[in-house]
Formats: C-alpha cells, structure tokens, sequence
C-alpha cells in the first residue's frame, strides 16, 4: 500500500506547497490517483487536491474551452497532444505509467482461454475497444503482430464497458488493460500474451499553463513521477515510467 | 345624460390589428424566447465550430449513413414498442383505480433517473446471457438480445418509454372523461371507448409522447452501448458513433451530431398540425 | 299481453343516490310503452336519477330493475355496467363526441349494438333525416348551432332503440318551429317504441303533449304524480302550481270553507281538515274599492310587480295572501296599476278548488 | 304481446360487481403489464444483484449524501428553470400563430437528440469561459457557469427543458380553448387568461411534464460532466458518482443507483393524485 | 340625453362574417337601454352573429361601431380584440370555468375589470344570491345542475355590467319557476341597463317580456324586424308566422281578395299586388260538410295529425293550403277526428289579416 507517513516529508513536498489544487484525471485512474491526492495533502499540508475525473477526451475538450484546471492526467498520448496543441501546457507532458493489455475471461477460464489465438476459435464471443480509443488501437496492433483476424461481437467504447461485460458473462474474453483485470480481480482472471509487449500504452501527465496554483501543479507532477507515486500505480498493476 | 359619455369611455381605442394576430403579452414572449435561445443557442456553437470544408467527405465516410439508417429505424421500432405497451399503461395509471397507483406511476420513471448506463447493466442482468430471462429465452428459444439489432431497439424503449407514458397520462387525465361515460351509454365497452372515444380526444398527448420517445430513443446512447454493444452496421448508432469520434476528434463528433440533429429536425417538422392538434 | 307484464312494470326502480350534500330518493315505475315526463325545479335531481338509472352512478341503496332483471341492487352486490344496460341517453349537454362526424356519432350506438359499418351509417343516415339534419351528417359537432347539436344528440340516442330511453331536456334548445316538429317526431317514435322513456323537461307543454304520466320531484324526492289532467287540477306544491300556472294555498278546510292564515276562503269543494285552494290567476279579478258583487273571496291586496303575460298583464299581489292576477291592459290602464297600490282582489267561489293535502 | 319477452332478452343478466371496480379489458391489462413488467424488471434484476450485506457501510460513505443532496438539489432548480421558461415556450408553440412554427418546435427537440455529451461540449462552446456568451459575461460581470453548481444547474435544464415544452405544448394543445374566449369576453388579457384559465386547466400537463423533467435532470448525466466537471460537493451528482464507481466496482455502482431511485420513487410516489388532477 | 345618443344608435354593426359554408349578412343596430331579441330557426346564425360582436370571430367586412368607436372595421384594418371590447356573453354552453369556484366564475369579470379581491368576491356574491345560488357559492361548476350553472353564466356576464350585453338562450335551461323569477329578475336588471342588449332566444315569450324590438334572421340574414306589435301581427315568414301562432301564405291581392294558389280568400285589409295572408289557428273552425253560414273562406281539407295543443286540440291540414286548426276536445269528438279524413275549413274574412310583401 502506498499509506503515507507524514512526519517524513515526501519527494516534491516543500514548504509553501498550499492552496487548492486541481487535477484532471482520466477515470481509469480513479483510485490511483484518490489516494496520491490524500497523500499529497497529508505531505503538504494546507495543501487540498480537487480531482475531476471523466473520460480522458471530454478532459481535453474541457482544458481546451478553459476549465480551471491546474493539472492533466491522460489515459492516452492523443488526447494530451490535443492540449498541448493548443498551448494550454506549461511543458511538454512527461510519461508517468505506462499499460499492457491482457485477456480478461471469466473466474476460472471457463473456455480455456490461453493466447490470443484462442479468441478466435468458433463460439468464442470477445469484446475489444474500438479503434478510437487506445485500448482498442493496442488491441489491434496486438492481433496484427500475431497475424490473426479477429471478430469480435462489440467494439466497447472503453476498457470498462468491455471489462464489464465479461464481468456479466456476455463475452467469453476481452482485451483490456493488465490495471483493470487487476481491479477486478474477483470476478475475473487476467491472461497475459506476448503480443502485449508491443502495445504498451501510455499515461502522460502536465502542469497547464491557465493553472490558479503553478507551483502546487508543478509538486504534483513532481509527485506522481516520485517514488511514492510509482509505488501506488504499480500496486494497482501499472508499469512504471522511468523517469 | 350621461350614458353617452361612459360608454364611450368604457370602448377604448382600437389597434390597428386584425384578430388571429393578436399581441403575445411580453410576460409570456420573453420567457419563451429565452427559454428557445437557452435550447438553440448551443446549437448555434456547434455549427460556429463545425468543420465546414471537410463536411462533405466525412458525410460520405461509409459507415456514417449506415449508422443514420439504424438510428432511425431502431428508433422508430422502438417508439412502436413504447406506443403498444406504454398507451395501455397509462391508460391504467389515469382512469383505473388500484392500490399502489402512486408507487406503480413512481415505478415508471426509473428509467428516466437510472444513469443509462446502469440501464444497460440492469437490462443485460435480466436479459442477458446469465439473465433472469435471458438465460431461459436462450436455452428455450435459442434467443439473444445482447449485441443484436433486436437488443438496441430493446434497451432505446426501454429509456424511453417513460417519456411516453407519463405525457399521455397526464393528456388522459386532462381529457374530459364524460364523452367515455356516453359512449358507455350507447352500449361502448371499456376497450371500445378506449379505441373509440378516449385514444381519439387525446391524440395530442399521444402524439407530443411519442415525440419525445422518438427523440429520445434517437439520442440514447449509455444504455445501448452497454446491453447491445458497438458494432457498426448491426448496433451502431450515431450517439455511439458521435461517443468514438469524441475520442480521437471532436469536429468529427459535431459533424456526426449535426447530421444527427438535421435529420431528426427535419422530420419532426415535418410533423403537420394537424396529426398534434385536437378534434 | 302476457300476464307478467300488466302486473309488473318494465322499469321498477328505487333510486337512492348521493352526491355531496345532496340525497335522492325516488320510486320510478314506467309501463312497458309509457312515456313519463319527470319534472323538477333546477337542482331536484333530475340528471342525479338519470345517472343513476344509466348505470354512470351507482345506487347507494335501493334496486333497479328492467324488464324483471336486477341491472342494480346494492343489497345483493348486483351492478350491470352502463354499456350492458339496454338504456339510451341524450345528456343535457349533449356530449357529442367531437372527433367524430355527425354522422358517426348517430352510428356510434348501432355499431355498438353489433350493426356493421355501413348498416350502422345508413341506420344513422335515416336519423339525421328524421331530425332534419341530413346535410350536416359531415359536420364536426364543433361546426353545429346549439339547436342541431341537441337533435343529434336526440338521433344518437333514438338510434339504438333502448329498452328505457332517457331524455334529459332534449328539446330545451330548438327554436320554436323546429321545437314543434322534433317534438312531433319524437311522439311518433315513442308512440311506437316499446320500451319505457323517461323524460326530463321544463317545458309543460312538452311533458302535456308527449308524456303519458308526470312525476314531479323537488329536493331529491317525489312531491306528486298522475297524469296530466290531475296535477293541473290539484297542484301540491309551489312549484307545481306555478308550473300549470294556478295559485295555490295551504290552510285548513272546514266544508267549503278553508282557512289561509288569517283569510277565509269559499271553495267550490268540501274538504276538511289540512287543505289545498288553487285557482287561475285568470280568475282573480282586481277593484280599486271593496267590491259587492258574486264574487265570495274579496281581499285587500298591495301590487308588488306587473308584467306583460302573452296578450294579458300578470299582477303580482301582496296582502294576507300572496297571488297572481291576469287582467287585461284594458282594466289595467282603468286601475292606473302601479308598484305598491292598493287594490282589492276578488275570486268567485266556483272557481276556487279545494282538495285535501296528503 | 311480444314487448316483455324481447326487453327481458335484451337485458343482460348483471354480474357481481359495484361500479368503481369494473372490469378493466384485458386487450388494455395485457400491453400495461408487459409495459409495467419490462421497467419495473431490470431494476429487479438490480436488486436480485445488488450488495446488500455492504449496503449499510457504502450509504454512510461521506461522499454518498453529499452527492444525493446535490443531485436533488440541482434537479429540482433545473426543473423551476425549465417551468418558468419552458411552460411559455410551449404556450407560444401551441397558440400563437408564426411562420416557422413547426421548424421551432422541431428544434425544441434538439437537446433530446444530441448526445448529452456533444450537448455538454455545445454549452463549453457558448457558456465556457471561452464561449460566444461565456466569455462576455466573465469579463463584464465576472460571472463563469461551467464547473460549478449553477452549471450543473444549466446543464440539467438544457437537456431536460425539451420534455417539458413537448408535454405541455400537447396538454395545451388538447385544452378546450373556448374557455380562454369566454376569459376574453369577461375582459382578460391574454396574459391573465394564461395565468388564471389556460394554466389552471392543463395542471395535469405541466405536472407530467414536470415530472419527466425532473426525473430527466436528475439521471443526467453526460452534459452535466462535460460542463461542469466532476468536483466532489460541487459538480459531483449522483449519477457522475455512478459512473466513477463503475470504473472500479460494478456493484458500488448498482448501490448507488439504487440509492438515487429509491429516492426519487418516494418523492413521485409522494405527489397527491390531486395536483396531477385535472378540475 | 345629448344629440348624438339620439341620432345615433350605441351599436352600428354590419357584420359579415363566415363559418366554413355559412355566411351571415345582417345589419344591426341597437339604442342606448334598448332590448333587442334575435330570434331565428336553429343554425340561422344568431351565435355566429354574437361571436362577431364579442371579438371572438373578426368580420370579414362591414363594420362594428359601439358608441361610435370602431371596434371592427377590416378595410380599415380596425381589430379591438374582446377582451378590450366592453361586452358581456352568456354563451350556450356557458363555458363556466371548471376550477373555479361559482363565486370566483362571477367574480372572474369585476376582477379583470379592476375590482380588488374583495369586492369583486362581494359583488359576485349580490349576484349570485340574485340568482338564487348563494348557497352554491363554493360549489364547483361540475356540481352544479344544468340549470344552475346557466344561472351561473348569467350572473357571470351581468357582473360586468357592459355596454353591450350579449345572451345566447340565457334561460333555456331553467325550471318554468325559476325561469319567471330570473326572466324577472333580468328585466329589472336591463331596465337599470344603460348601455344595449341583444338576446339570443327562442322563446317567444322571452322575447316579448325583455325585448323591445325583435330582429329575426334565418339563413343569415334579417328577414324582418320590428316591435313584437308588428311582427305579431304580420308575419312575413313561415318561421315568424309559427313562432307567433298565426297561419301564414303568401299570394296575389286583387282589393280584399289574395289569390293563394288554387284558393282565393278573403280578408279584412284591402291589398294589391304581392301579399301575405295570416289567420290564427283558433280562427279556423272545422265542419263535416260544407257550411253555409257566415264563413267568407272555406275550403276542403284532409286532415294530416292531430296534437294536444294546451286544453285543445291542434290540427294539421292538408289541401289546398296547409293550415293548423285549434278545436276544443268537445268539437273533435263530435266530428271524430282522425288523420286522412276529409274536412271543411272555414275561417271568417274579419280574422283574416292581409299586408303586402316586402
Ligand atoms: N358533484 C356534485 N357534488 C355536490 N353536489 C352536486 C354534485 N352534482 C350535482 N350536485 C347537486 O345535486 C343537485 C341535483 O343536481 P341535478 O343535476 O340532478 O339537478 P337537476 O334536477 O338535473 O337540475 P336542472 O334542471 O338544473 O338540470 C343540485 O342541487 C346540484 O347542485
Ligand atoms: N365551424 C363551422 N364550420 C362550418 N359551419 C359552421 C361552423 N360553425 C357553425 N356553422 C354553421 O353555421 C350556421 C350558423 O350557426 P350558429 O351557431 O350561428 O346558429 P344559431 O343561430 O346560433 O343556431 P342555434 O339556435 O341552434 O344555436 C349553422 O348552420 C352551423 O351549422
Ligand atoms: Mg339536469
Ligand atoms: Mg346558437
């Protein structure tokens, strides 16, 4: 667990680290970041972290037209370059978690699913994201790289629309994210397969330049990227970034 | 005498207007232009930010009018379905006297206040695979409703209907029930006075329903999503064809939304007067 | 006739009815052909007994029963629905159903009844002929005058042949002359309809000419019944007098002599005990001074209102009793009649009646 | 004389029954219960899935009130807004007369069919900070509406207004309107005839449309996210609490879903037959 | 009274207006306190015209100008919408208003004319109890029987007290007791009246009690008007002619003969050229075989029905001329009167009006 000790000051926290602070946050990273953000405060106190957390788009959509944010967290590379497109970056985003896909199927594998070529095997019903969206870009780069035409019955919107419905037992497998399939871990198994090596997805995260608080939106940042906060996304099953 | 002089004093001035044209007083004419700029005015931002040079080629990007077609006919279906089973149901909400009325009418808006995504899940429990009745209508007919067309046009009546039934029921309660007690009279039957007599007088209220049904099984999307799933050509309809292009390019999704909305404008003002309006 | 018939009526009702404060409570019997005209001051429960027997209403108490079948009975927890009664019914306020053409709504009982469409229509068709609206039969009831409107409703009714036809005000809004040759179809037919009609009306003549019997209610109960020639000779209450157009007083008879609060009146009838008196206000002569003459029934009276009634003027008089006298222009311009004169009011004895109360 | 024999045979025998309770034809019982059945049994199959060992501890999850006070709370200002302007609006569709009349009623629709999510981005691109209307009115009056609860407020009302305007626009249009003539003749203007004849006599309309929009408001969802953000205490309504819940615990989020209907079922359940009662 | 009240009439109205395939044409014109009845067959156009006055319909030409201002004048493109007009209406239906209690139905008109809530609720309240329905006050118009309501109604309109006040069958639905009471009462009312009445009825006698002079329109036109004396006198239409219980026909006078097809009759006016000839029913006297006495007119007829007519009997006649004959019971006994049969007619040449058309 990443529980926090107060009394030893955390990596980016320093004197003078106070105020509200606001963090966009790609839902996927709901509650990674609710417990970064509690450690946060307790690390610096008078400090308060306010997340928002919706779909990594509608973020971009809403920093774009002006929202008081102060940082962004991304569940993708495009929807951060929208940002930064439009100058609303302080800097350029730095890379903070990185996601593999896996096979999630139901609690004991009722269809012996072992490899991504099993998914395609008659009466086999998958649910991968749609190529819009990264996990669905991930996915079929996966499928090309192991030469395999794959039909699946729905193409989800995201992760957790695909997750949920093997959760419900309407798919037989879907191709999520390793961070999801470990979320849920009591209703479903996560089957690795090599081909994820190449579909490695990543979390990029910015201070923004409209920020009411630039100091606090740089230390956490600064926090997220520290040893702490690596510690709690590898908990919750993300990879690392170097830094 | 002094009739003359208060008469004349009691006519006051004519306008120089005709009947027909009568003045809307301001306290209603400026509320309801707010009220209209409130709902178009945002239209109007979308079309300042529509991408109007690359309209053309993405409206004959392939899947887009695929998409329309099976909006509009899942849509249609599914205001069918509300019609069928809502119009009887709030014809027992209005005039039939029952315990628990209030809780049943209560009941039907739980589709309205369920996040629709949470529909959707709710659907997929009972006719899912592992459903309450999915399983038996699978096992027993060979039937499955998740990601079929049927499935949309399920999980859209079931967002709307509602919307259906709480109008007419509020237009049945509005109707003057004695025109039933004299079909009554001339020998009419509940079922032929409700075909006869009461279907007729609330055509308005029938009509404004379905309306809203219609529109609004045209722009579900989190219950669909969820119960039927994303698949183009088969449940892929515009909303979810707007929510992926959200993800990668928003002037994609205001196109898609914009193709959705003229549509959908044209044909309700293609409505006449006529069909909305009472005997 | 068979036996049943004559000992029993077709229609024997009790109807006991509520609605808000007020109570109704009232034996009906029509005969099986009869016409019975039923007559009320506005608020007797006139509609009240009509719902009921339409079966709109159920009865609190009481039966209801039709050719021999209880279509009401609270006691034994018997209620027939209203579309399942054979009853007909034209509403005082018409209650055409406004989606539907003239025509349609006429072919809306037959078609009910089992006739198909186009039976239904022509059935419909030879009504509105009947009522004289023929070439309203595409009309919205929107588009009618009040008075077509009414003999639709009438055609719509007439149209099913009930068992009992219940007719509230059904002629109240036709002119004079259209008034007269409905009024004249309507006897046609109900002289040919086997079934039982009850009619609601206000119009004496039309409870005259077309009803074979009177029943008379006021505050929700029956105050008299006959047919006609009775309650106009022997009025029992206000309102009925008034109705057949007598004055009538309450006293106490002593052989021909009754007693009117502090006025003797002669009568041409003995009675004794609780009385009756009536007679015509075409009957009271008025005199500036205490006449001497035949007249026995001479009383000093104070004009309280004169109006114009038909070729006559009708005085109404104050005094020990109050009355009605018709006299001609002649003899008002004669007695220079104004507002709170005095006058003297005579009654000859032989057209003063008197009949015994209860 | 054949008279007795033909009335007594056309006099049905009565069954055992008292008026008030009579029969309700199974050609209209059938479709209602399906009707019924098909809303009221996803939410069964909620209940059949939901935690109820869990339940008490996630209902005293601070978050949990504060959300549900700030969904009811929103709902019902966005239902007074859309009342207030929506109610004129539909007046103005269904009596005055105007070119356009049927375009405008067309786009009273739009907000229905847009996916609330393009709604949402359609309110930032007009109210935003950076908006055509947003942007005047944060530097003349200081005033920014989205991400915060007056947005939520706005948000709620512009997708929920169209239900309003519809079903009151066909309860209007199903009112007799020779009482409004019969006002005009005693001298009211059409303001006062509005306010003291035509309203009063569609109560039951505006109820319903009342109703359906506050229920509407109170599932809202995407534009409300989209506008106002997810703030916790501030933009965080009921069903965006839903919607992050389900990003980690499928069952968290029936819970809270069915947190948010039980109550909203007991206020509907709550309102007198008397105020959806036409006089 | 100032000259221009004498020159000019309060209301000046040519209404032309149009109801789907009707057209009224009618020119009216009222004086200051002045009762104008409007009578006319069923669908005549006696609403339509009403509608038009109130501001409820806009003419289609022609004008309408009440104490000299324009209130409608469509090629002056003039429109005084009704709610600024100063008109009262008692409609057919009443049109009371159904959420609102009688007291605030009537005290609806006082209020938008100005009243403070209080007033208006005390002024409405005089009314109602000159009505009669004090008591009813709270009630709920659905509560109401037929006739109270259309007192309602009535009550609602004189509230107002406005310069033109219109009244389609204000009393059609009353009892015969209460009608004489609010006949009366609505006399008082439009003799304090100063401003101008038109009203709607079908009951002639209405029409002679409150009116001062009638205007009688059919098919949308005024087909005569005049004071009742006149109209009574000299029918010019079949309806006017049943409507006051004369016989009428039209033909050809030649002195004091008028040539009615095949029959020539004489009568007691001299005439030439076109001309009515009118003659009461109970001037027509029945005989068996011809007669020979003093009769001038006589003429073989069959009969064609035969109704009660209040203590006599009313006979129709076919023949030459169709005629109505009202006999005493006494007299239709003694010739055995029955539909088909073969009768003389004879009516005296001094009961026989003449009077040349148009
Ligand atoms: N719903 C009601 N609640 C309370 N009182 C009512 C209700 N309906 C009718 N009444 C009262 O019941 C009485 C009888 O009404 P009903 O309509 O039967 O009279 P009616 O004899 O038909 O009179 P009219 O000749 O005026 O039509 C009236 O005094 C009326 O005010
Ligand atoms: N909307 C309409 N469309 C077509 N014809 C109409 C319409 N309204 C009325 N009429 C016709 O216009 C004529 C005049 O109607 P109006 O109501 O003025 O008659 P009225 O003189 O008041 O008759 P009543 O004594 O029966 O009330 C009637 O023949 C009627 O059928
Ligand atoms: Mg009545
Ligand atoms: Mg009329």
């Amino acid at each position: 667990g990443g529980s926090s000790d107060p009394a030893c000051p955390a990596p980016g926290g320093s004197a003078g680290i106070t105020g509200p602070l606001t963090v966009f946050a790609a839902a996927s990273l709901t509650e990674t970041f609710t417990r970064l953000g509690r450690d946060f405060e307790a690390a610096n106190p008078g400090s308060t972290v306010t997340f928002s957390f919706a779909g990594s788009s509608a973020l971009a959509t809403q920093i774009n037209e002006g929202a008081p944010a102060d940082v962004f967290a991304s569940a993708s590379p495009a929807n951060m370059k929208a940002v930064t497109d439009a100058g609303n970056a302080v800097d350029a985003p730095t890379v903070f978690a990185r996601n593999q896909l896996v096979i999630a199927v139901p609690k004991g594998n009722p269809k012996q699913v072992n490899g991504l070529a099993d998914l395609t095997g008659p009466g086999v019903k998958v649910a991968i994201c749609a190529a819009q969206v990264p996990c669905g870009a991930a996915a079929r780069k996966a499928l090309d790289a192991a030469t395999l035409t794959l039909t699946p019955v729905t193409l989800e919107q995201d992760v957790k629309g695909a997750l949920s419905k093997v959760k419900l037992g309407e798919v037989d497998a879907a191709l999520v994210y390793r961070t999801d399939a470990k979320a849920a871990a009591s209703d479903v198994d996560g089957v690795e397969f090599p081909e994820s090596a190449g579909t490695i997805n990543d979390y990029p995260i910015v201070a923004l330049k409209d920020a009411g608080n630039p100091t606090g939106a740089r230390a956490f940042v600064a926090y997220v990227r520290s040893d702490r906060g690596r510690a709690v996304l590898t908990t919750a099953g993300f990879q690392a970034a170097g830094s | 005498m002094p009739v003359t002089d208060t008469t004349e004093a009691a006519v006051p001035a004519p306008r120089r207007r005709r009947a027909g044209n009568r003045r809307v007083p301001t306290a209603l004419l400026v509320p309801a232009l707010l009220g209209l700029t409130f709902l178009v005015l945002p239209l109007l931002g979308l079309l300042a930010r529509a991408p109007w040079t690359t309209l053309p080629q993405r409206l004959t990007e392939p899947g887009v009018l695929t998409a329309l077609r099976l909006s509009l006919q899942t849509a249609t279906l599914a205001t069918l379905v509300c019609v069928t089973l809502g119009v009887p149901l709030a014809w027992l909400l209005a005039r039939a006297e029952f315990p628990g009325r209030r809780l049943v009418r209560a009941l039907v808006t739980v589709p309205l206040v369920l996040p629709p995504v949470v529909g959707g899940v709710a659907l997929l429990l009972v006719f899912g695979r592992r459903g309450l009745l999915g399983e038996w209508l699978d096992t027993t007919f060979g039937l499955t409703l998740p990601f079929t067309t049927t499935g949309v046009v399920l999980a859209e009546a079931f967002v709307a209907m509602p919307f259906l039934v709480i109008a007419v029921e509020g237009a049945l309660r509005g109707a003057d029930t004695r025109y039933e007690e004299a079909a009554a009279t001339l020998g009419a039957g509940r079922w032929t006075t409700f075909t006869h007599v009461t279907l007729p007088l609330v055509v308005p209220g029938i009509a404004a329903g379905a309306v809203l049904c219609w529109a609004r099984a045209l722009g579900e999307f989190g219950a669909t999503i969820t119960f039927a799933g994303n698949y183009p050509g088969r449940t892929q309809t515009m909303p979810l064809a707007v929510y992926l292009a959200l993800e990668t390019d928003l002037q994609a999704a205001i196109v898609l939304s914009l193709v959705l909305l003229t549509v959908s404008v044209a044909i309700l003002a293609g409505l006449r007067d006529r069909w909305i309006t009472s005997p | 006739m068979d036996h049943q018939s004559v000992t029993e009526p077709l229609l024997d009702a009790h109807l006991v009815a509520g609605r808000g404060a007020f109570h109704l409570d009232v034996h009906l019997h029509i005969d099986v052909g009869e016409v019975v005209a039923l007559l009320g001051p506005n608020g007797a429960g006139k509609t009240t007994a009509l719902r009921a027997l339409a079966g709109l209403d159920p009865l609190a108490a009481g039966h209801l029963t039709l050719a021999g079948v209880d279509l009401d009975r609270p006691d034994h927890r018997r209620w027939t629905p209203p579309e399942r009664r054979p009853i007909g019914v034209v509403f005082q306020d018409y209650l055409l159903f406004p989606h539907l053409s003239t025509l349609d709504n006429v072919a809306f009982g037959p078609r009910r009844r089992g006739a198909d469409r186009r039976t239904a229509r022509a059935h419909a068709h030879t009504w509105l002929t009947r009522v004289g609206l023929a070439e309203q039969a595409r009309r919205r009831p929107r588009q009618l005058s009040g008075g077509q409107a009414q003999r639709v409703a009438l055609a719509r009714a007439l149209a099913v042949d009930p068992t009992l036809l219940l007719l509230d005000e059904p002629l109240a809004a036709l002119d004079a002359r259209t008034r007269l040759d409905t009024r004249a179809e309507l006897q046609r037919h109900l002289g040919d309809h086997r079934g039982a009609t009850l009619l609601v009306t206000h119009d004496p003549l039309d409870a005259l000419v077309l009803a074979d019997r009177l029943v008379i209610i006021e505050h929700g109960r029956v105050v008299q019944e006959g047919d006609a020639a009775t309650i106009t000779a022997q009025p029992r209450t206000d309102y009925v007098a008034r109705l057949v157009g007598l004055n009538l007083h309450r006293g106490h008879g002593d052989g021909h002599s009754v007693r009117v609060g502090d006025l003797t009146l002669t009568a041409a009838d003995r009675v004794d005990g609780d009385a009756f008196v009536a007679f015509a206000p075409s009957a009271v002569a008025l005199h500036a001074t205490r006449p001497d003459g035949s007249p026995r029934n001479t009383w000093p009276a104070v004009i309280v209102g004169v109006q114009r009634h038909g070729d006559n003027l009708r005085v109404q008089l104050g005094g020990p009793v109050t009355a009605a006298a018709d006299i001609t222009p002649a003899a008002a311009a004669h007695l220079r009649l104004a507002p709170g004169q005095a006058v003297w009011a005579a009654v000859k004895a032989a057209e003063t009646r008197a009949y015994p109360v209860g």
